[in-house]
């Protein structure tokens, strides 16, 4: 079992969502963030007192899928992210051990 | 008519012209808030800041020369610059100050002064209203230049048709007593041509835009309706009887406004929103606008019944014919405008108002008054629908980055791309 | 006593109460945010509604039967339908609008008119007070048939009592200079029927359930603050010494309102709250609503810093008895208007006000005043109470859901499940 | 001079200037919203209990002595008790209330209850204005008794020397319109000497402290606007010329205020934004305020406009200077009441006004007023900083705990240290 | 060392925050999430446009757990978090090679 | 590939980012948590009503760094973080299987 976790833009959150969906992904979580990168952030200006904000507002997408899927989804999900713009933002995979869902308990793949 | 020295003036009248004008003054930032409330984070000090802006601009072009041009002179089509920079407004009389009043206006029981301050609320909140349409993708600049155009090319001759003595529109008998057609319908049929002009926001329908605050939109709302009381009991410049039944009549349409369109709602969708019940009571406000003074009895309540549902079938109109009018000024300020307009033909009073010459059918005048109000309707959607128009793609042609943001700001949002701030920072920064 | 054409109008008074109603209207959208800020997140929409839907109905009914139930006719217990759907409210006198006045109000210098409209927005407020003490859990559809049955059926009767020249309690010499009865006790304990057939809010009291929007809720109190000069030096009927005495009672019975409640709150808990500061006025003003034109001197000071002081005790007795006033309706508005009734028995002073025929013990007038105000408040106090359990009953009973929501929609929160809409959406949806 | 039974009441003033006095009240939450929308999250409610403590405190103290102290006696540097706890300010003139107007006043139109109320209104506002310099770092407590002392110590007798006829300011020919050396200078000459005796916020200037909210803010600029109509046209005391000269000057300069802020930082930071639309206003009403019923013609347009460039500029001189003015109360309120004050002796013009017995410079007065105003101004100033600086020293010496609260408690924040609040609580609790 | 993460209803997370307290665990990290899933989300209407929104709020429960007490702690966690009906959401345990208290620098154990 | 992921007090963020941006990192991700822990949380009144909230207020950052990285940065981060009073929170250490960068597909090393 793996977690997928993607840093994407806000607005490519539901071309993401309906990617994973035709995949056959049954769930996600998502939230907001806010990134620091390459993508210059902007300035604020208050009464002539000018603020450089760094942080740029992100979507975090979580998605628990099986061994055998990470590669397909994480295509997918890259290229409904991807505008080829700076800021696109990171994918990236983690193990996990085990999953439990909590309404029936059912772990492993069945928790999906 | 020449212009007159107003020499008796009533002190209950002046105060309330007083009060009315600084109600209607308050209208502006309240519906720079019922808009502001309705969309996206990202662009709700776009939104504030073209509502407020009028009131920066627009208050000093009416000194100029806009309310010389609505209200001075003798020609039916435009005024004149008697009053330009408010030479005459004021003006001694025995020691006292009064002023000249606009030809036609010589029975004025408050200061001209007063009277000026009154109208210029008018046509501050006027172009304000086109705001809800364009919401989320006008450049600042652009909109700035269509203000100050619009504002002296559209509000002060249409104000003059029908306000002013004077004016073609008034002299036919045509009545409008708060500005059903000089401010609703105008407006309206305005935000349309600038609506066609500037083209649907990213996303739009598709992409949901849902109000990023009702809340606020509900503070607005709050706010109209309590101005509202100076927008149409005011217009009877005095503290009178007529003034009165306005006032009843204004807060009794914003009433079965807000009942007509939450009856069909529910009926409809199954629910009655909170967004619904301040737009039907908007709507109800609207229709009553031409007619507060002029109708009593039961007329009200239809109006304001009528006004609302039918405004809530109409904001469906522009995902049928596919015009991005974000806020539905046109489903609410149009259409609104229209029917009260249309319907004063039909319950126009005489016994209300002694300024009733020409009666409603109800009222036993026949149809002429409705032919009259059909005629004033239809020359100010003409001439507005033209004019902003010519404004408009005047601008797109004329000013370089065109009159609409670029995508990414759209993406990114007005506030941070026209003004660089943000509505709500969080204290993490 | 029959009903009288008006004839001697004055500009200043009319204006005045023009002003006034205007100013009364605005509280119930205040109301709404002082109320709508102290819920939680999910049930902001279903109290601003609530609050604004009083304001739709309630105009409607009170210009159908509501008036002429509370001021037509001579019978002591009840009105007539005499003023039904404003027939007569307006009329002419010499060509200019005028109207007439209920019986026993023919010394009117305003258009009857606007008489019926000031009243009117009491009629809308007094309901809504209760949407305080019902928050979070009532289905919409039943608060919109307890709202209606409430206004006539309860309403309507206790101001014919009270304010009306012809009822009982007018009549014995009870004195309620702006509502202090009619509307605050009436209200507030018509909240604690609501409340206790509704039963608590889940979770209550052991779950906490923070204020989710205080400044939304001090927004509310400055437009209270704001509007109550109008519901209480409007209540004077005109521009005079007593409106000018009732305006300054006003303002000094809120002032000292909160500080009352501050320092309590200072003592008890260890520190002054900004919920405290604004409830405090809340209470002072509610107390001083039945006694404004009628005391003068050091009695508002006295009378808003009792009621701030004992409130903030009160809001916690339901703690000690279990029942879930959810913002403290009773607590603030049965107490504090209690407070104001009894206490204008020790303080009337017919220097102040001629109207006042018995006056208070500290005047010299002996306990007579005071029994008449305790009839005054107990009557409607039992009458309030029995008549809204039994509507609340009849409701629960026949209506097919019952009056409250499921618990899942508890849960959910009124927005979305009463009104299919959230308070504030993210632009990421 | 004698104290004097106001007789002829007219009732138009009368309504006006209980209107004025309503609006004038409602500013105090409006600047409370103004402010709070411009502090960080965990600092809003401290900001708003500041502002609404006044309506609480100074309401009661301006009853007990502060009136009496500004408008009683002859003396020309301080008034006296004759009218303390009101007493002879009501009084009964044929059966009717009236009473005693101030010396110098008895010319009054309206009950001297309604000139004490109004003038109250002034007395809480203004030391609500400090509250915008001090931001995010005062302990309450200390806060209540500067604001107490204060009001007592350096408003009352500022405002005896200025607005009250037996005032040495008064009688040597300065001019106050509406307070723009009363309440303005005064007020920002004071926020300089808190802030000194203060320090700066933590991390300031370099960690930036973006406003939190601001549609709270630009609430807070609509009810100011609004209110503003109270505070200039109502001191013209009538419903009369002065106060529609008044009325107009005040917006036409708020717009112009507006205008000339945006100009200068359109040109200089590339960006026209909300937050300086907002300043811009509230800079041209600030300047407008002593000249509102003094001055005509171009007069406003150019004390507006003025007013707001030199106020944009001014709101940097802080980060030269290094004192921290959080929210420039100095860069607006001191800045802007000194142009307006100094530019009334080139404007000033008794066509406008009989009361104007010196002429501005430009209406052929020569520089004698000029004179006086630099005169009034610098008085004021040069008192009301000693003395804020002395209270503010004995606090910080006598008051346990100091007057600023600890470096814990500022990075937690006012809300929850000083008040046990927070001001968003989230439904996740 | 193990992170146990839990996607949870909202209103469960009083219980769930006792529940872990009973064990003794003493520290814990939550945020607000939108959550993706079988339950499904609601309708807004607006003006008449109907908006169909498909996420429904939850919150994220992150717990860092000894090796040993992971079976416990998930267990007791996923009781306090059920209501059995949809939505009732997830957990999964992730590996964690190190903890580091920041106040102090201790690591391992001694971090939690 | 490593997932370092720390719980900071909020107004610590400037220093680790200035701290992080100095060793060479590109970029980052920040979120508003909760914490529950050892810090006591406060109590809110409400008309006399007390509410002990439990939760603070924090920061979680969240870098991706090369193996080789992750002493150098944790240590840095820790530094910057700290107050030395209770509540300063959690650093941990997450293997991460492998990382992409959305817009170029790029992917280990090259994707930070
Ligand atoms: N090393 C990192 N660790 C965690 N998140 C990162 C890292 N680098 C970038 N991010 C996240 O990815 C987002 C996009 O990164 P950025 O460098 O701006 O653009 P790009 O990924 O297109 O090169 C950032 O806003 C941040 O949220
Ligand atoms: N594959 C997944 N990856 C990450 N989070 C998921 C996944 N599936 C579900 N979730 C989270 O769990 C929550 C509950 O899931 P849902 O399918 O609605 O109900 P249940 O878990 O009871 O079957 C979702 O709202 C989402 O936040
Ligand atoms: N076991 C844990 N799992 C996850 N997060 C934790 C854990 N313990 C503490 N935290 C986080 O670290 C923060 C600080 O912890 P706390 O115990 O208050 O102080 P300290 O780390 O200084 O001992 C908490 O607010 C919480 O966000």
């Amino acid at each position: 079992m793996k977690l997928v976790t993607a840093i994407i833009k806000p607005f490519r959150l539901d071309e993401v969502k309906d990617a994973l969906r035709e995949l056959g992904v049954n769930g996600l979580t998502v939230s907001e963030v806010q990134g620091y990168g390459r993508q210059r952030g902007h300035t604020e200006v208050y009464r002539g007192a000018e603020y450089e904000i760094d942080f740029v507002p992100k979507v975090r997408v979580e998605v628990l899928v099986d061994d055998a899927d990470v590669t397909r989804i994480t295509e997918k999900l890259l290229e409904a992210a991807r505008t080829g713009k700076i800021g696109d933002g990171k994918v990236w995979v983690t193990p996990v051990e085990s999953v439990i869902r909590v309404r029936t308990g059912e772990s492993g793949s069945d928790a999906l | 008519m020449d212009i007159v020295l107003v020499k008796n003036i009533d002190t209950g009248d002046t105060a309330w012209v007083l009060v009315a004008a600084a109600l209607v003054m308050f209208m502006t930032p309240g519906l720079a808030l019922f808009y502001g409330g309705m969309v996206r984070t990202k662009n709700v000090l776009g939104m504030l800041m073209q509502n407020f802006f009028s009131l920066g601009l627009i208050t000093v072009l009416w000194v100029a020369v806009g309310y010389s041009l609505a209200f001075g002179g003798t020609n039916g089509f435009i005024g004149n610059f008697d009053f330009a920079w408010l030479q005459d407004v004021a003006g001694t009389n025995g020691g006292k100050i009064a002023g000249f009043a606009p030809p036609g206006l010589g029975t004025l029981t408050i200061p001209p002064m007063v009277f000026m301050a009154y109208q210029m609320m008018f046509a501050v909140i006027t172009p304000a209203l086109i705001t809800g349409a364009i919401a989320d993708r006008m450049r600042f600049s652009a909109w700035v230049w269509l203000l100050g155009l619009w504002a002296i090319l559209v509000y002060s001759p249409v104000a003059h048709w029908v306000f002013a003595p004077s004016g073609w529109l008034f002299k036919r008998g045509a009545l409008d007593f708060a500005g059903g057609t000089v401010v609703h319908v105008n407006a309206g049929i305005a935000a349309l041509a600038v609506v066609l002009v500037l083209g649907k926001r990213k996303g739009w329908p598709k992409h949901p835009m849902p109000p990023h605050s009702l809340p606020l939109t509900l503070i607005g709302t709050g706010i109209l309706w309590f101005g509202w009381f100076g927008f149409n009991a005011g217009s009877a410049l005095g503290a009178n009887g007529v003034a009165a039944q306005a006032f009843v009549n204004t807060t009794v349409a914003a009433a079965t406004g807000m009942l007509g369109w939450l009856i069909l709602e529910k009926l409809r969708s199954g629910h009655a929103t909170t967004l619904g019940a301040a737009s039907g009571a908007v709507a109800g406000l609207v229709a009553i606008t031409p007619c507060a003074g002029f109708v009593g009895g039961m007329a009200p309540i239809l109006i304001g019944g009528i006004a609302g549902g039918i405004c809530y079938l109409a904001v469906s109109m522009k995902f049928r014919f596919g015009y991005d009018d974000s806020l539905d000024v046109i489903g609410v300020h149009l259409v609104g405008g229209l029917i009260g307009s249309l319907l004063l033909g039909l319950f126009a009073d005489a016994s209300i108002n002694a300024a009733v010459t020409k009666e409603g059918v109800f009222s036993g005048g026949g149809w002429s008054l409705f032919g009259e109000q059909m005629i004033a309707v239809g020359a100010t959607m003409v001439y507005s629908f033209v004019v902003t128009c010519l404004i408009c793609l005047a601008l797109k042609a004329f000013m370089p980055g065109g009159i609409r943001v670029t995508e990414d700001d759209e993406e990114t949002g007005l506030d941070l791309t026209q003004h660089s701030e943000v509505a709500y920072a969080t204290d993490l920064v």
